[in-house]
């Protein structure tokens, strides 16, 4: 099981290249740019459901991005202390930004 | 001969473009050693080496390079050590003219 | 379990440098041990001492030396990154004939061989970029 | 050291060779993990199989030569090289053009690589 943290936004290659290996078994955290993919109804927020990962996004910085009501109600809104309980459940991490 | 200001404080070259032999017998004079034939074969090939891979090596990749260039016999930290004392790698580079390693390795 | 931090985002552009400062608080509130935090590339610039922020805005390099003394955390400036970026401390200042040091104390310059190390006894390593 | 704790690295690459100072600091944490013996991976993927283009002189740009750097690696015994096989044939490259001695992957191995290492490094 692998965490994956994506801060970057759709349409960059660190995107597509995070799309490539998230695997259903995998849990991906958004962060930073990376928060736009939740946006309901986009072709990012629909290729991210595809993979069949568990996913999360950090909810500071997807109250900056000001996106909190138009997220994908699929996705969890997450803190920090929850980002460390995801680490902990995974033993890597491949950061994509 | 060129004079203390020509080297910084730690002894490397100012300017890379100083070097010539006469400057390496007295950046070895510095560090105690009067180059002989052999100080010699090791000063060009760790020159070729920074000309080949455009990097100064560390002390493995250096006995690696020098077992394939020089043979097994010569290939050996401890011939390495037995010419340039200490800390191989980074001596020999700094006589042989080669930058003052920036990175860690 | 035990932690280790590789960032790689400067404090000055991106979220990645305060996100990272952020994870490690909540790690050690969840009961870990954070080994290490190694800073590389332009993450060294959380070292600089010489950073001035508007008054309105966190002093991200207090945060971080205050994250360090509070918890005991080593925090490494790789040094071919930070020496590029003229962050030094006194000894090397001294060495590369610079008047000032410009990282602050709490931090420490040290090769790559910290990072490579810290991997070693961590179980777990999390990198931030961007 | 402590050498009874050994844990495997995997260092990821994705970055082009001459867009920024990460790629070369990516792969001089290679380099360090191998010089300190510790068993290391590189993965080479997306812009990051850039860096294995033959014919690079970057003379001309006030930069070192990644390819020249690149090179070394057998010297370093760092020779767990991978590259994405999808990035490879989008920039119209073949595993025979390329000057190393490298493992092309695909997205599936890739995933198996993230998940054999103990810890990865995404540059």
């Amino acid at each position: 099981m692998v965490l994956h943290t994506l801060n970057a936004a759709p349409g960059s290659t660190a995107f597509s290249d995070c799309l490539r290996l998230l695997k259903q078994s995998d849990i991906l955290l958004l962060l930073g740019d990376g928060t736009y993919a939740a946006l309901k109804g986009t072709d990012g927020c629909s290729e991210l459901k595809n993979s069949g990962a568990e996913i999360h996004l950090l909810e500071p910085d997807a109250r900056a991005a000001g996106i909190v009501d138009r997220l994908d109600m699929q996705f969890k809104l997450v803190d920090f202390d929850t980002f460390a309980a995801l680490s902990e459940r995974c033993p890597t991490q491949q950061a994509w930004y | 001969m060129l004079a203390n200001s020509a080297f910084d404080k730690l002894g490397f070259l100012r300017r890379l473009s100083d070097w010539t032999p006469e400057v390496a017998e007295q950046l070895a004079a510095s560090e105690g050693i009067a180059l002989r034939e052999q100080h010699w074969e090791l000063i060009s090939l760790i020159r070729q080496y920074y000309e080949e891979f455009d990097s100064s090596p560390a002390m493995r990749p250096l006995v690696k390079y020098t077992a394939i260039n020089l043979g097994a016999n010569k290939g050996k930290s401890m011939y390495l050590l037995s010419l340039f004392p200490n800390s191989p790698a980074k001596i020999c580079s700094k006589i042989a003219g080669l930058p003052k390693p920036d990175n860690c390795l | 379990m035990i932690y280790s931090l590789l960032v790689l985002s400067s404090p000055c552009s991106g979220q990645g440098s305060g996100t990272a400062l952020r994870f490690a608080e909540s790690v050690i509130n969840r009961g870990h041990q954070i080994h290490r935090v190694f800073f590389l590339d332009e993450g060294t610039l959380a070292g600089a001492v010489s950073m001035v922020s508007p008054q309105d805005e966190s002093d991200s390099v207090q945060l971080w030396a205050d994250f360090g003394t509070q918890h005991t955390v080593e925090l490494i400036l790789c040094v071919s990154s930070a020496l590029r970026r003229g962050l030094l401390d006194s000894s090397e200042a001294t060495r590369y004939e610079k008047t000032a040091a410009t990282i602050h104390p709490v931090f420490e310059i040290s090769g790559l061989g910290q990072l490579v190390d810290a991997a070693l006894v961590s179980d777990r390593m999390i990198t931030f970029g961007g | 050291m402590t050498p009874s704790n050994n844990r495997s690295l995997l260092v990821i690459v994705r970055h082009s060779p001459y867009g920024s100072s990460l790629a070369r600091t990516s792969l001089e944490v290679a380099l360090s993990s191998a010089t300190f013996e510790q068993a290391v991976a590189l993965l080479f993927m997306g812009d990051g199989v850039l860096h294995l283009l033959p014919d690079q002189d970057s003379s001309g740009i006030e930069a070192r030569n990644i390819a020249k750097l690149i090179a070394s690696f057998p010297l370093y015994e760092l020779d767990n090289l991978y590259v994405d096989e999808a990035a490879l044939s989008q920039y119209g490259l073949a595993l025979s053009d390329l000057p190393q001695n490298l493992q092309a992957v695909d997205d599936e191995a890739m995933h198996e690589l993230l998940c054999q290492h103990d810890h990865c490094l995404g540059f």
